[in-house]
């Protein structure tokens, strides 16, 4: 049965793929475009809950729980963010900044996006899980600077730039890892299952220059600090249903990479050298973005920082290492996503609303509770939701990780805790700053009235991440152990 | 429950209210013999207060409840505080276990009252007065607070009739305590009351006056009340020193011979203890309002002194 | 009966839903009523339990398969949950109207939406058993006073409060969730720790991290500062509801902490008592300055705080040195002023809100002369200041009765150097006893009496009948309690710790009629208007009255070196000699000591580190990438030597 | 591996020559003899492929040597060439944090440093001088290179130059492990349409380089003064 989706999948893609390259009517494309990403999800549904279908390993695809976890996530941003984007990319049509020549391009490049980061997940060997994480940045820089404005144009370069380069060192320690799993089996394969079972005994020095030079590629993809710095510029500028799903998915293809390697990694004898490193890492990364986050202006600047801290803290959980940090550590990469997307989508609605005419200058929002009052809640209730306050997912992962961390030393949980309150104050303090500017009467600018299909997705992310941080599904404990089992932490809760 | 706490508290309220205007004017009459002048007759005390009963009240067009309750308040706060302090008679069920803190805090509600009473009228007089009232009780209070917890720790319980009741039992020799415990009763006496070196009580000038500042708008029955219950506050201060320290006369079982032998000593007492503070008080001038706060850390650490000497020796 | 908890629990829920679809008026009436309604649960519950002595598990969920909520309720949380009920109630008699009047179109509606949510999660944190619900209530409480604080949010000084409260809620956040951990890491499990010693350093840090996080949340002095900005900034009802309520949740955890987490240690216990007196001290000191009533209100409960702790650090204290009983008249002292603190105080904010919305100012100065146009909230904001400053027959009075007796027979029985300790404490405790009541004769005094100073105090009009039902609520709990007080505590097993106040009232009311009496049958019984009585002064006006700065002028001027006025005067002359003076100013001004040594340069040292870390984000594709190349040089290197 | 005399001395000349033509890369100022020392480079690492595929008679070694041959010593010059000729730029004069000089001295710096922690860490492959470990310094290195090339140089297409040349690194070392040789397609594959974009980015969006395309939008900026001034 399982043959049969995976191969429908392909199918579907290029069906779709090729009916946007044939439309030109707007309405068609979008809805083409929520239809592909529909279906992505439908069929991750269905391998979700018919798990012993796939048990059996797959020779194009290699299935999991780890990454059909990811994939749910992936498949439910997509879908919210194509949703959005009908109402969101009309509106950007419609003020003439975008030109309807790329908006066929913006399309099938949204289709290829979510084509590529699905295949990443599967992908049964590295090798083809670097390429399609490569494909998947071009592809969103393509989708940054779909507005052809200069600084759009501008981040997606500095974003190509970035990462690509730090891809190509994570090549390296792929051709590394081939080398070590050819010394030990004489014909090398790059097969996840295969690198984690020869791990243990294969030469541990090897192993640890592959792992250093593939963690240099997968930080640069998911935005850890010294490799961070096209995030804020990318996020800033790109469209926001574009900027949602690069916060919601993208980033979560690196951070998946990361987990695969520090699985590999546990299994040696390196493995605490290591972690010290993801520990160090993790740290430096929350405190530039908490720090950093004081100082923003811009929303969705302000919102791509937050992301970073985020990452940084999956980080620090993925170096503490223990089953339980693990299984909370997919949670709240699950629980971040679905946030960040509710967040960006209604940070998309207020720039809508206040862009400033200047390019490259700041857009003033005043009125805002007059203006957009759906937009102000749905943005304040999205920033309490993800400094991690209670009835939120965040605030479970963060006590569930944070209590492992003061296993190895309580010097970590206080401060990643005072960095946490330090991102929180720094939310609040720009929600106040933007909350009491009013305009003189005379030039508020013209109300933007929010279509449905903006709406509709930010209300059901922000309930999904209500039910998340309430309870959990009977199941998902099971499956979320199970998936950490399949990172090779092994141990489960 | 038998008669004899409701009988003796009958008593005590009796004989207190019948002797303080006494002590009032005794106070004055020395005074006055320091100024080399003959001085009002003893029972002036009872005349003013006749006359002023037989006054009309004059209330001020703005003036709220506060004025109209006021003295019938204080008044009656201060003979519930008579209740607990026993002069003549120690009975052995006290009416309301006589706790010091008790006595302390309807001290502190009388002056609540007055403050807002001077606060009441509006003019800059009274303002001033109950802010000076204030400030200073502020300042004295934690004298006091340790006063009573020194009169306590020496005789080992809160409540005043057993604090007599041990005061008779130990032979009243000149201790470093009970001398100490003197004094600081004796400070403590002038400020409550505003005698001199605090404030002046005849005077009508502004600067000098505290007390008669935030009495300055009444007038009639009501200024009687005032008159009254400042002299029963009096009475009961000087009671609580004279029956802590020169405690021989005080009757433990009911006698009509016993209690008006008691009444008797204690009137003696009373008068020697007043004529005391007429002397000091024509024998000091009035400090200025804000070094009072260096006299009362003399107070204090009188009181601090006493504790430690007790500790200590 | 213990078994309404949760339903009540439901009812705020639910309280809380219905203004987001309704609005206008007829949303906040039932909403209040569905509100008082999960109220009288609460108090009909706790005083079941209060009563029967026993307590008892209510509910046990998790939220997830780590992380146990269990629910349960004992004597201590029967206390603070039936001070909880009773504030609903009042609160919820009082809001309709007071948001009716308010102005602020659909914020209203959300602050009537917030406040049942407020509520609910305070109750919860009371009733929560397990450290992690406590930790998650403790949150949802913070964010929810926060927005609650914020609602009126055009108000620069709203929103600056605002910003400053949910910094330091954070702070104390990150200390309760260490000290989880902590405990969590010693016991292994999330159900209170019992008996955890101090000597070990777990424990300590543990205590100390509980503390800390208690002492910001509940204002103890040198965290205070954001309490006088965030509590008069909220309206009325949530300024009530935080002062009265959500203070004493936090003291209710530091109770906690100190009777079941650890067991009672010296220098713990020397601790407490240390910050309960400066805090008390300092606390009413800076009430007396203030001029703004709610403000003057806000630093009032930090004093009240400080006296809370002093009876805590004395249980420490004399259960550390074995005086059990006395012990546990000090901590019968803290739990009765924690309660009584929570009636008055809210009582005083319902009021205060009251005189506000009725002349539209909160300034004393322009205030005066209200007792006369309205009767009935002076008379309740009367009785509310005859209990703070604890005058004998009310409530205020009974708890520090207690903890002036545990004072001074822990005086008599213990060793000389804690007898040192103990007189100081005695010392201060009594100073913040007389402040209070100056701080609250200026208040009540230059308020409500004599003429009023500004057009608005002239022309205000007595608040409707049902923003008088809730304060009235609370006056009656405040003499009753207060009267009772002996009785109470009888009942609930502790006889004999109170002199009988009950005995002591009804001696009063009869001394009253026999004066009354006795002055109408034999005085003469005229009675004159004129002016008042200015020595020869023709028709007083208000500017002759005092004003409040004037009022604590002595005190500031006593305690100057507390205050740290700064008095700043200038002169120029006519001639070179300097001998006529042309014109001069001379200006005292408080300095904000805490603000501007603690709290600005630690703001300013943040601001700074974030200004050098965003330079990192230049903008140029350069340094990007030179970026990429340092850390690849640096992982080759770290690679190298780590083989 | 066999040890045959004459090739392998062959191999380590041009592994020295890569390095040499990576140096070239970040001195050259002319733009055309820019792309002239890439395609030479590249032509270098067909020669590579070549001696190679005799080494160890794969002939799938032989098929990689053709396509690299194809596609970056014939078709990206003319591409960018073409590109160039768009943009009428040929200095590109401006360089940023490293002067050339210093580019050269920081790596052969970068050379000693990648030998030496490479050689702690493989230190059992050292002694056998495998042409492994040979290929990962030469190729990590070349990298390096190439990186700094894109940071120190200011034009847009010599960033894509050096970017390119630091692909070329990872091709080299992808040669030395022979069994690897179709992923090494696929490489070149995602390199190629990600040039492609790039180029197409820079011909449409602006001309010359970043930084130059803001001042030139400077001088006739119509509608806010203020950023002129700036």
């Amino acid at each position: 049965m399982t043959i049969l989706l995976t191969m429908l999948y392909p199918v579907v893609t290029v069906l779709i793929l090729l009916l946007q390259a044939v439309q030109h009517s707007h309405r068609l494309m979008s809805l083409l475009g929520v239809l592909h990403s529909a279906a992505t999800l439908l069929i991750t549904i269905l391998l979700v809950v018919t798990p012993d279908t796939w048990k059996g390993g797959e020779p194009l695809f290699m299935i999991d729980h780890l990454n059909l976890l990811l994939m749910l996530v992936t498949g439910l941003i997509f879908t919210c963010a194509s949703i959005y984007a009908v109402g969101y990319i009309d509106g950007l049509v419609r003020a003439g900044e975008l030109n309807r020549r790329s908006l066929r391009i913006f399309y099938i490049g949204f289709s290829l996006l979510l084509f590529a980061t699905t295949m990443a997940y599967f992908a049964p060997n590295v090798a083809q899980y670097w390429i399609f994480a490569e494909l998947t940045t071009v592809f969103s820089a393509l989708l940054v600077a779909i507005l052809a404005v200069k600084e759009n144009i501008d981040a997606s370069l500095k974003y190509i730039f970035v990462c690509s380069t730090s891809m190509l060192f994570s090549f390296i320690g792929v051709i590394f890892l081939f080398e070590l799993v050819r010394q030990k089996t004489g014909t090398g394969s790059l097969d996840w299952q295969m690198i984690l079972a020869n791990a243990s005994t294969c030469d541990s020095g090897m192993l640890g220059i592959a792992c250093i030079f593939c963690f240099i590629g997968f930080a640069a993809k998911s935005g850890i600090v010294p490799l961070h710095t096209w995030l804020p510029e990318a996020h800033a500028k790109a469209p926001s249903a574009v900027s949602a799903v690069l916060s919601g998915a993208i980033l979560n293809v690196g951070m998946y990479g990361i987990i695969r390697i520090a699985g590999i990694v546990h299994q040696t004898t390196i493995a605490t050298q290591i972690s010290l490193l993801l520990i160090i890492f993790g740290m430096i990364t929350m405190s530039v973005a908490c720090f950093s986050m004081l100082k923003q202006t811009g929303t969705k600047r302000l919102i791509a920082f937050s992301s970073i801290e985020n990452m940084g803290f999956l980080l620090l959980a993925s170096g503490i290492g223990t089953p339980v940090a693990l299984f909370w550590m997919l949670y709240h990469m699950m629980g971040h996503s679905v946030v960040k997307a509710g967040l960006f989508f209604s940070a998309g609605i207020i720039h809508r609303q206040y862009k400033s005419h200047i390019p490259g200058a700041e857009d003033e929002i005043g009125d805002l509770f007059r203006m957009q009052p759906f937009a102000a809640a749905a943005f304040i209730i999205g920033s309490v939701a993800i400094i991690g306050t209670p009835l939120f997912p965040l605030f479970l992962s963060k006590f569930g990780i944070l209590l492992q961390a003061g296993n190895l030393s309580l010097y970590i949980p206080l401060l990643a805790l005072l960095l946490f309150a330090l991102a929180g104050v720094a939310m609040f303090r720009f929600i106040l700053a933007i909350m009491g500017r009013t305009f003189a009467d005379g030039e508020a600018p013209v109300q933007y009235i929010v279509p449905m299909w903006m709406k509709a997705p930010v209300v059901f992310l922000l309930a999904l991440s209500v039910l998340m941080g309430i309870m959990m599904v009977p199941g998902e404990e099971a499956f979320f152990s199970a998936a950490v089992h399949d990172i090779g932490i092994g141990g489960g809760l | 429950m038998s008669l004899t706490p409701f009988f003796a508290g009958l008593v005590n309220l009796g004989f207190v209210l019948l002797i303080s205007p006494l002590f009032m004017t005794v106070v004055k009459k020395v005074k006055a013999r320091a100024q080399r002048r003959a001085g009002p007759p003893l029972l002036q005390g009872y005349y003013n207060l006749a006359k002023l009963f037989r006054k009309e009240v004059v209330y001020s067009d703005y003036a709220s409840f506060i004025s109209r309750i006021a003295p019938y308040a204080s008044l009656a706060i201060l003979m519930v505080a008579t209740l607990l302090v026993p002069v003549i008679w120690i009975p052995d069920a006290a009416p309301a276990e006589g706790n010091i803190i008790v006595f302390l805090y309807l001290l502190a509600f009388t002056r609540f009252l007055l403050a807002l009473l001077g606060l009441d009228a509006g003019s800059t007089f009274g303002g001033m007065g109950s802010s000076r009232e204030m400030s200073l009780s502020a300042v004295i209070e934690p004298t006091t607070v340790v006063v009573f917890a020194v009169m306590a720790y020496v005789a080992g319980t809160l409540s005043i009739p057993e604090m007599f009741r041990h005061a008779t039992t130990i032979i009243p020799g000149m201790s470093p305590t009970a001398l100490l415990l003197a004094v600081s009763l004796f400070i403590l006496i002038i400020v409550e009351t505003g005698r001199v070196p605090v404030d002046n009580p005849e005077t009508h000038l502004e600067l000098t006056m505290i007390h008669e500042g935030m009495l300055l708008d009444t007038s009639g029955r009501n200024l009687a009340l005032f008159e009254l219950s400042h002299a029963v506050k009096q009475t009961l201060l000087m009671a609580l020193l004279i029956n802590m320290l020169i405690p021989f006369g005080i009757i433990q079982e009911v006698s009509i011979v016993g209690l008006v032998l008691a009444a008797l000593l204690f009137l003696l007492k009373g008068t020697a203890l007043s004529v005391l503070l007429g002397i000091v008080e024509s024998s000091f001038a009035k400090m200025r309002f804000f070094r009072v706060p260096n006299l009362f850390m003399l107070a204090f650490f009188f009181s601090a002194l006493t504790i430690l000497s007790e500790v200590m020796i | 009966m213990i078994d309404l908890f949760i339903p009540a629990v439901f009812f705020f829920l639910i309280a809380s839903a219905i203004p987001v679809y309704l609005t206008g008026i007829r949303a906040w009436q039932c909403c209040s009523l569905l509100q008082g309604l999960a109220g009288v649960f609460t108090v009909l519950a706790s005083a079941s339990v209060l009563l029967r002595y026993t307590g008892g598990e209510l509910l046990s969920t998790s939220l997830t398969p780590l992380f146990p909520v269990i629910l349960g309720v004992d004597r201590l949380t029967a206390a603070f949950t039936i001070l909880l009920g009773i504030l609903t109630v009042a609160v919820c008699c009082y809001s309709p109207d007071y948001i009716s009047r308010m102005h602020g179109g659909r914020s209203r509606d959300l602050l009537c939406s917030l406040i049942p949510i407020f509520l609910a999660a305070m109750l919860l944190v009371l009733l929560s058993r397990t450290t992690f619900a406590f930790l998650l209530f403790w949150e949802v409480m913070a964010i929810s006073s926060f927005f609650l604080v914020l609602i009126e949010y055009e108000d620069e000084k709203t929103r600056r409060a605002a910003f400053f409260y949910l910094a330091m809620t954070q702070l104390s956040t990150v200390c309760i969730f260490l000290a989880i951990i902590q405990v969590y890491l010693a016991t292994g499990s999330f159900s209170f720790p019992a008996g955890m010693l101090l000597s070990t350093l777990p424990g300590l840090l543990a205590f100390l991290l509980f503390f800390l996080g208690i002492a910001i949340k509940a204002g103890v002095i040198p965290f205070h500062k954001w309490l006088p900005y965030a509590h008069p900034a909220a309206s009325s009802p949530v300024s009530a509801l935080m002062s009265g309520m959500m203070l004493n949740t936090a003291l209710y955890m530091l109770l906690r902490t100190v009777t079941g987490f650890f067991t009672p240690d010296l220098s713990a216990g020397l601790l407490i008592l240390a910050f309960g007196c400066i805090t008390a001290v300092l606390g009413v000191m800076y009430a007396l300055k203030e001029d703004d009533l709610k403000g003057l209100l806000a630093y009032s409960s930090i004093d009240n705080t400080g006296v809370i702790l002093i009876g805590t650090g004395l249980f420490v204290v004399l259960t550390a040195t074995s005086h059990t009983s006395i012990g546990t008249m000090a901590l019968l002292g803290a739990v009765f002023h924690a309660v009584s603190h929570g009636l008055f105080k809210g009582l005083l904010f319902l009021t205060a809100g009251s005189v506000n919305q009725a002349t539209g100012t909160r300034n004393i100065d322009e205030l005066g002369g209200l007792l006369v146009r309205m009767p009935w909230t002076g008379g309740l904001f009367f009785i509310g200041v005859l209990a703070i400053s604890a005058l004998p027959p009310l409530n205020g009075f009974a708890g520090e009765l207690l903890i002036y007796q545990a004072l001074i027979t822990g005086l008599m029985q213990s060793e000389p150097l804690m007898q040192v300790v103990l007189v100081i404490a005695l010392s201060l405790f009594g100073l913040t006893g007389a402040l209070t009541a100056v701080c609250f004769v200026k208040a009540f005094g230059l308020t409500f009496l004599a003429l009023p100073r500004t057009q608005a105090a002239k022309q205000a009009r007595e608040v409707p009948t049902l923003m008088l039902a809730g304060p009235a609520i609370l006056a009656v709990g405040c003499i009753l309690v207060g009267i009772f007080s002996s009785q109470i505590l009888g009942v609930l097993g502790y006889p004999g710790y109170l002199p009988d106040l009950l005995l002591i009232s009804l001696l009063l009311t009869g001394a009253l009629g026999i004066t009354c009496a006795a002055v109408y049958t034999f005085a003469s019984r005229e009675t004159r208007i004129s002016i008042t009585w200015g020595c020869g002064m023709q028709d007083p006006t208000s500017r002759m009255e005092y004003t409040g700065s004037g009022f604590t002028e002595p005190v500031v001027r006593i305690f100057a070196p507390v205050y740290r006025t700064r008095i700043s005067f200038s002169k120029e002359y006519h001639d070179p000699e300097r001998c006529f003076v042309r014109t001069g100013t001379a200006k005292i001004e408080l300095m904000k000591f805490f603000e501007e040594y603690l709290y600005l340069p630690v703001a300013r040292l943040i601001d700074s580190y974030g200004e050098t870390v965003s330079k990192l984000q230049n903008g140029k594709v350069d340094t990007y990438v030179l970026y990429v190349f340092v850390t690849i040089v640096v992982l080759i290197v770290i690679m190298g030597w780590l083989a | 591996m066999t040890e045959i005399g004459v090739i392998p001395s062959l191999l380590r000349i041009c592994l020295i020559l890569v390095l040499i033509s990576a140096a070239c890369l970040l001195t050259t100022r002319n733009l055309s003899s820019l792309v002239r020392t890439y395609a030479l480079q590249s032509l270098i690492l067909v020669a590579i492929a070549i001696l190679l595929g005799v080494i160890e008679q794969k002939n799938i070694l032989l098929l990689i040597a053709g396509i690299t041959l194809a596609s970056k010593v014939i078709g990206i010059p003319w591409f960018i060439t073409v590109i160039q000729k768009r943009i009428r730029i040929q200095q590109d004069l401006k360089f940023s944090y490293l002067q050339p000089g210093g580019a050269l001295v920081v790596s052969i710096l970068l050379i000693l440093l990648v030998y030496l922690c490479f050689s702690r860490v493989l230190h059992d492959l050292v002694t056998q001088n495998s042409l492994f470990f040979l290929g990962s310094i030469i190729g990590v290195s070349l990298m390096l290179m190439g990186l700094i090339a894109i940071f120190s140089r200011q034009l847009a297409i010599t960033k894509v130059i050096g970017y390119l040349s630091m692909e070329n690194g990872v091709l080299l070392f992808g040669l030395f492990v022979t069994e690897l040789p179709f992923i090494t397609e696929f490489v070149i594959m995602v390199d190629l349409i990600i040039l492609v974009l790039l180029t197409t980015i820079l011909t449409v969006g602006m001309d010359s380089s970043i930084d130059a395309y803001m001042n030139r939008l400077k001088e006739f900026h119509l509608w806010s003064e203020e950023e002129v001034q700036a």
